[in-house]
């Protein structure tokens, strides 16, 4: 019982670092550039088919990574530049758009792997002990990863220059112009970036899940749900969003079943849209 | 004239379908501070919005150092030395004050502000804090030094005194004169006519989008413009 | 209630081409409407597009396959045959407008379909018996509608005899039933709890996953976990059966306690990976590498026609070939093609399979069933149950 | 644009539906059936979406809602004439509820954008869980099986006949609700709500009568799916149906009318033709519809949108004559008692106190940031008052709904011109007429736009331009909106009327102009005009009494020449100085 209670309470972390990490390219490219892309789940799949590629040449697992943002990289910088730009300001087009763009994304990566499950094997083998209960190495590896990059990104978004003028842009753009900030070109990067964060996402689940074509749906609503809870714009948003949906998730899975847990995150979802769409950490 | 730094001529212009501007000409040279003056809504603050290159000018021509530059998107205009202290949202609420103040420059020490920082003390004591918190005129004041302490050649500034105290007016007034005497220009927008009085060295009168008044302060008395003020 | 029976065919074939010109459709509408009546058609229902069309390919390969030797054999009843494949991948009601389009405009004799459940429930309802339909794959049982004939395994043949072998074999005594939540899941564990107490085991716990939904099965697993079962029976499938057997390898259960797919074909288990497939079982009517005379003779067939870039065999696939089999014994057997004289003569009818040949009764057909041991990405036959009964037995 | 289709244009495609099958095999016929079933579906989308201005992701929900009520009620009363009642009782219950999601979403916060959105896809994917694992009651993942068809109507032409009509019912129901002013403030609303409000329409309500019309639609859809099919599986309220429905919508044209059913009808079509075809059909769909999106965001329909303009009747039918606004007549008494005000962190009224206590014209002068529109966003609501009161006719209107407050009388006009730019001159006008006029039944009730006021044909009088009936707000002049907008603000015939610089960017010419109609018109609406002005000589030529704000508070007040000779109010101009 009592080591039920732990790894079901350490299932709880893992789910809530994997939404985050998976929601993480979004939180950018929704949270800070206010654009609705329905294609991040299929960002999230090119990256998993990176993992597997690079497994299929027999390359080591970390070549992946160089990979996936290289592809996802310079799909974002297409994409911003053919789809987003010219959509710039009418939300509801952009939103039809990149439904339109991951269904492309969907059956190109079906017409070049085909449908059949690919399995990437698992980096890391085996069982390490968390407080004396035995839990899947990747998995707690995965945890560690995630919380590394949240705060890398937290550092580096509160310290660097860019990330100031990132800030700058989000918040007071004519200002910004005034100040000689390049930003069209900065908004463009910025969206590169939260593409290559998608795809950083996908390498690190591709050898817990089905690597198939189809894959990115689970991922999309997830992680706009976890960016309306939290709220837009701060990684504290993102960690606040992750861990109410993930949490709630996990838990009523953990007590009850899966599918009240399923709904629980629909209902939760639907709350906050409703009655407190700044989420739960909103920016000021 | 000959040796001015910014010229513009013919500038029409404006939102949509109204035409703020109807037609303005100006100049302003290294070292000289030109005040724009007029009601509201008779288009000062188009005018800056359209020499900084937010609204495109549907007519006329703006000239930087003798190069047309009507085309050029605002970061370019600042590229090209000139820089901007707009009316509202003067400042970047959720950024530090230092944020506001370094974020152009590669390194984040505040040496270059030290004039700055001794007339008003007040920023240097909330580097840390939000500028978002300030007050109104707080935040016009870091818009103020902020923009002076770029160095660049061309300064616009819109009311730059809006709800700022009078001293600190002064203190204003004293480092624009500090700027000019390096050889900075200036475009002000100004509704307070005492300091449009002690700062100004030429005046655009505006009424109605059209230049009505233009010449040296000496030339043009405080009648005339009150004149043109309607007090 | 379809009125072109009643007008004359040139008049119907004037009007299929009004309609092709007003849709400006290719004349290829009005070929098919005047095709000769010689040909033996098939609408093939399988799944072209969406998720399910990862066994589009070898299904489509299959029934190939069994047309070309029919018709090198003589074709049904001296018709040659001539397959029509149609998406059924889509949503049901797309599949059942492609029924109609079938039945009017290309007058099919017969109807083979490979699809998921909530189609055949369309369809069944769209031919209403009109044409014979043969549904081929794993399905819950139990259907019985007029004219419509099944040939997948039934719950009750792939529960009964391998949890009996669980029991007495690998002395099981303790099941967690873990599925997706729709009819086939539950209705699999109906069979599962009946014979589990019958053979004196017991049920820890059932558990369902939303089907369709984004599902992680940690908190499955670790409940799993602490249940400590002798064997888990998964009634998951596709994506949900290798997420789930990958978190419960990578939680290290898959040392002690065995694993049970009823849905565990050979792309699924690739999908699973060797690392994650040890003390993994799958009990099917059919595995590509089973060592009958029937099956090497069939895969040799299919490499001959198909070459090494063929299509991955699996049960699901293959089961086409058996649905063409049947259809040609079936109208070899009765005498004319009424509804009444095929219901009669399938009582009994044998035909032949990729896996050996099988007897229908009741609509519904008694086979050989295999239980496999996975081995990598392997199946490894390790047992065979002679002719189980369907359970399912239809009025004929 | 024009979104309405006429009736003549209606019954022409009443005869081709109806002589389509003749044309057609029965395949074809049940194809284009179903079709027709989506495309009723398809366009509450358009209405919502190309009308006004928000897009549903979740419609499937409200389809596969009443194909479930509907096919339980033919199972429950095989045959029975109480069909007749209750497959429309399905309907209108995905109706309802449409109507009660959007009544609760849109209340709380207007909130109308892509989270709006968002909530119908989460209810949507809700509603799938629910109808897979409630086996009992929807027979779960396969679906509820074995609906019996419409009694004597289930053969391929009759169902046919029976789509074709829905569609056609829904195209006349829709047709009659874009003509009549519904459709009219709908179109208004998308493109500026907030003005709307000011012309006292509930704003929030009208969004919700259209999200709840849309689930109507998307409710006989499905209502008449579920006898057409005999089966209702799921998929019916999930998520990849919801999608198409929009993707038809746009590629259709979600502005105009016929735009969702082209889509619904061409696209559906198209890729159930192309599925058969090859593979990697939806490669194409998804390619056509990124393509629309970006190049003809109007969709196939919206190439055509300058034929339409050329067949647009310019004639002008016979005016009515609009009842008198409804409440009180005379002028307003209005009252500001110390009033505070902040916007985060920064107080814009100071304990302003003013009072109008008569009719007339009044100005209010003053520096920038000294409160001056602020005081009139808090006279009609907009603006929360954090201490003191608003009084109007000795009741306070402090803490009531902007247009509640508007209702009571006030009328408002901004500075920068806000017209409906994509409306006629014409529809501009009776918005400002139904204000305060029209009931509620009366929005559905198209001759409304044939509405006229005395005051309306003067004003024609002056100005010649209000008299194009089909000309577009959006070809006016800027001088010309301002004139739009000001008639706007009197056709309301309010009693406290609010003009924030009337003659602001307006030539000397137009400058008289306006002056003289603001003097007219306070003359004979003898209402209470406010207005905030910069011009002292137009404030010379308007006030009888005038107020200067500065900082939020009242700094002075009397008539002008007293104001020019008071040195606070010459120090504020002139400059801070000690």
């Amino acid at each position: 019982m009592d080591a039920l209670l732990v790894t079901q309470s350490i299932n709880v972390v893992y789910g809530i670092a994997t939404l985050a990490i998976l929601a993480l390219g979004l939180a950018v490219i929704f949270g800070l550039l206010g654009v609705l892309n329905l294609a991040h789940g299929e960002l999230i799949m090119l990256g998993a088919y990176c993992a597997w590629v690079t497994q299929a040449h027999g390359w080591p697992f970390l070549a992946a990574v160089p990979l996936a943002l290289a592809v996802c990289g310079a799909l974002g910088a297409l994409v911003e530049w053919a789809l987003i730009r010219p959509l710039y300001r009418r939300p509801f087009d952009t939103l039809v758009a990149t439904w339109g763009l991951s269904l492309l994304l969907r059956k190109s990566v079906e017409a070049l792997f085909g449908l059949g499950y690919k399995s990437v094997s698992m980096p890391l083998q085996g069982t390490v002990r968390v407080l004396d209960s035995p839990y899947p190495a990747y998995r707690v590896a995965l945890i560690v990863l995630s919380v590394a990059v949240l705060a890398a990104l937290i550092l580096w978004y509160g310290r660097s220059g860019t990330g100031t003028r990132i800030k700058a842009m989000v918040g007071n753009p004519e200002l910004a112009q005034a100040l000689g900030i390049p930003v069209k070109r900065l908004a463009a990067g910025t969206f590169v970036v939260g593409c290559c964060l998608a795809g950083l996402g996908g390498v690190m689940v591709a050898p817990l899940v089905p690597v198939q074509p189809y894959m990115g749906l689970d991922y999309i609503l997830q992680s706009f749900f976890v960016l309306v809870v939290g709220g837009l714009g701060s990684v504290l948003g993102l960690l606040s969003g992750a861990a109410v949906i993930g949490g709630a998730n996990g838990i009523v899975s953990a007590l009850f079943n899966a599918t009240y847990g399923y709904f629980t995150v629909l209902v939760l979802a639907i709350l906050f849209l409703w009655l407190r769409p700044r989420g739960i950490y909103a920016r000021s | 004239m000959s040796a001015s730094l910014l010229e513009f001529e013919g500038l029409v212009g404006g939102y949509g379908s109204a035409p703020v501007l109807r037609g303005v000409a100006g100049a302003v040279a290294p070292g000289e501070v030109l005040c724009v003056i007029g009601r509201n809504g008779v288009g000062k603050s188009t005018l800056m919005k359209l020499l900084f290159g937010y609204l495109r000018c549907w007519h006329g021509s703006i000239l930087l150092r003798g190069r047309r530059i009507e085309a050029l998107e605002p970061p370019q205009r600042w590229h090209l030395g000139m820089t901007y202290s707009p009316q509202e949202r003067p400042v970047f609420d959720d950024l530090s004050l230092r944020d506001n103040l370094t974020l152009t420059r590669g390194r984040r020490d505040l040496a270059p502000f030290a004039p700055y920082f001794e007339r008003f003390p007040i920023l240097a004591q909330r580097l840390a804090q939000h500028a978002g918190t300030l007050s109104g005129g707080e935040k016009k004041i870091l818009s103020f030094v902020r923009a002076l302490a770029e160095d660049q050649p061309l300064v616009l500034l819109d009311e730059p005194t809006e709800g700022v105290q009078w001293e600190n007016i002064l203190h204003m007034e004293a480092l624009i004169e500090r700027r000019k005497a390096a050889g900075a220009a200036f475009i002000v927008v100004e509704q307070n006519l005492a300091f449009a009085e002690r700062v100004a060295d030429r005046y655009l009168v505006m009424d109605q989008g059209r230049a009505v008044l233009a010449g040296p302060r000496a030339e043009i008395g405080r009648e005339q413009l009150l004149e043109h003020l309607h007090v | 209630m379809d009125d072109s029976k009643h007008i004359p065919a040139r008049r119907s074939v004037l009007r299929a081409a009004v309609g092709a010109a007003a849709l400006g459709l290719t004349p290829g509408v009005l070929r098919r409407a005047q095709a000769a009546e010689r040909e033996f058609k098939i609408g093939l229902f399988i799944a072209l597009s969406g998720p399910a069309s990862l066994f589009g390919p070898t299904q489509k390969a299959c029934a190939e396959l069994a047309a070309a030797e029919i018709n090198k054999a003589g074709g049904i009843r001296g018709r040659p045959i001539k397959l029509i494949p149609t998406d059924a991948g889509g949503p049901p009601a797309e599949t059942a407008k492609s029924a109609i389009r079938l039945m009017l405009e290309d007058k099919v004799d017969l109807f083979i379909g490979s699809h998921d459940s909530a189609t055949r429930e369309a369809l069944v309802s769209t031919i209403k018996g009109r044409v014979p339909y043969i549904y081929t794959p794993v399905y819950e049982g139990g259907e019985c509608s007029f004219n419509v004939y099944c040939l997948g395994e039934t719950p009750h043949q792939q529960v009964q005899p391998s949890v009996r072998w669980m029991s007495k074999e690998r002395k099981v005594k303790s099941y967690y039933l873990i599925g997706d939540d729709y009819v086939w899941p539950r209705k699999s564990n109906e069979q599962a709890k009946k014979y589990i107490a019958q053979y004196g085991g017991k049920v820890l716990a059932e558990e369902y996953v939303p089907f369709g939904a984004p599902n992680k099965f940690e908190e499955v697993v670790t409940r799993i976990k602490s249940a400590r079962p002798d064997a888990v029976l998964i009634t998951l499938v596709g994506a949900d059966n290798v997420n789930f057997n990958r978190t419960f390898a990578g939680f290290g259960l898959d040392k002690d306690i065995a694993r049970l797919s009823l849905l565990l074909e050979e792309n699924t288990l690739h999908g699973i990976g060797a690392e994650s497939s040890a003390n993994l079982y799958s009990c099917m009517g059919y595995f590509a590498n089973l060592r009958t005379p029937a099956n090497e003779k069939f895969k040799k067939a299919y490499a001959a026609m198909f070459g090494d870039k063929a299509p991955q065999l699996s049960t699901i696939g293959v089961d086409c070939y058996a649905g063409l089999n049947c259809a040609r014994a079936l109208f070899g057997k009765a005498h004319g093609s009424s509804a009444h004289a095929l219901m009669k003569a399938s009582e009994g009818l044998r035909f032949e399979t990729a896996a050996g040949s099988v007897t229908m009764r009741g609509r519904q057909v008694d086979k050989d069933m295999y239980l496999a041991e996975c081995k990598g990405t392997e199946f490894d036959v390790i047992q065979t149950f002679r002719n189980v009964k369907s359970g399912t037995v239809c009025s004929t | 644009m024009r979104l309405a289709t006429p009736p003549l244009q209606l019954a022409g495609l009443a005869a081709v539906l109806l002589l389509l099958p003749l044309g057609l095999g029965d395949y074809w016929s049940y194809q284009l059936a179903l079709y027709y079933l989506y495309a009723v579906a398809a366009l509450g989308i358009g209405l919502c979406w190309g009308r006004a201005g928000f897009l549903p992701l979740g419609q499937a929900m409200f389809f596969g809602l009443s194909g479930y009520l509907s096919g339980l009620a033919l199972i429950a009363f095989e045959g029975s004439v109480w069909l007749i009642v209750l497959l429309p009782l399905a309907a209108l219950a995905s109706g309802a509820l449409a109507y009660a999601i959007g009544t609760l979403v849109f209340r709380q916060r207007g909130e109308s954008g892509p989270y709006f959105s968002m909530i119908t896809l989460a209810l949507s994917l809700l509603a799938y869980q629910i109808a897979n694992s409630w086996d009992s009651v929807t027979g779960g993942f396969n679906g509820l099986k074995g609906i019996p068809g419409l009694p004597g109507l289930d053969s391929f032409g009759a169902a046919y006949y029976v789509a074709a009509a829905a569609l056609l019912l829904a195209l006349a129901l829709t047709t009659w609700v874009l003509r009549a002013p519904l459709g009219i403030l709908w179109a208004a609303l998308a493109q500026n709500e907030r003005r709307l409000v000011l012309f006292g329409f509930n704003s929030n309500q009208l969004k919700a009568v259209a999200f709840g019309l849309s689930g109507l639609l998307a409710g006989i859809g499905g209502a008449l799916y579920a006898p057409q099919q005999g089966l209702v599986t799921p998929q019916l309220c999930g998520f990849l149906l919801s999608a198409d429905l929009v993707i038809w919508a746009a590629v259709g044209g979600r502005g105009r009318m016929l735009g969702p059913v082209l889509g619904a009808v061409v696209v559906g079509a198209l890729s159930s033709t192309l599925r058969v075809r090859f593979q990697f059909w939806e490669v194409l769909v998804a390619a056509l519809f990124i393509a629309v999106v970006l190049l003809f965001p109007q969709g196939i329909v919206g190439v055509f949108a300058p034929l339409e303009r050329r067949f647009a009747s310019r004639r002008r039918r016979a005016d009515l004559g609009a009842p008198r606004r409804g409440g009180a007549q005379d002028a307003a008494r209005l009252v500001i008692d110390g009033v505070s005000a902040q916007v985060g962190e920064v107080k814009i009224l100071d304990r302003l106190s003013l009072a109008f206590e008569r009719p007339g014209i009044f100005c209010i002068i003053g520096p920038n940031g000294a409160g001056k529109t602020s005081t009139f966003n808090l006279l009609t609501g907009e603006l929360a008052a954090a201490a003191g009161r608003v009084e109007l006719d000795r009741d306070a209107v402090t803490g009531i709904a902007p247009h509640r407050i508007v209702r009571l009388g006030v009328g408002r006009k901004f500075q920068i011109p806000t017209v409906f730019t994509d409306l006629s001159i014409a529809d501009n006008l009776c918005i400002a007429l139904w204000s305060g006029r029209a009931s509620r039944a009366d929005l559905l009730r198209p001759r409304l736009r044939r509405w006229s006021s005395p005051m309306l044909a003067e004003l024609r009088q002056r100005y010649g331009f209000l008299a194009d009936a089909t000309r577009k707000a959006a070809e006016l002049s800027h001088g010309e909106r301002q004139i739009l907008e000001l008639a706007m603000a009197l056709l309301t015939e309010p009693r406290l009327l609010l003009l924030d610089e009337p003659c602001a960017g307006l030539s000397p010419e137009e400058t008289q102009q306006v002056i003289e109609v603001i003097r007219w018109a306070s003359r004979r609406l003898g209402a209470t005009v406010i207005v905030i002005e910069h011009d002292i000589s137009l404030v010379k030529e308007l006030a009888e009494e005038v107020y200067v704000l500065h900082n939020g508070a009242l700094l002075a007040q009397g008539t002008v020449a007293d104001i020019q000779s008071n040195p606070a109010v010459q120090a504020i101009y002139v400059g801070a100085q000690k």
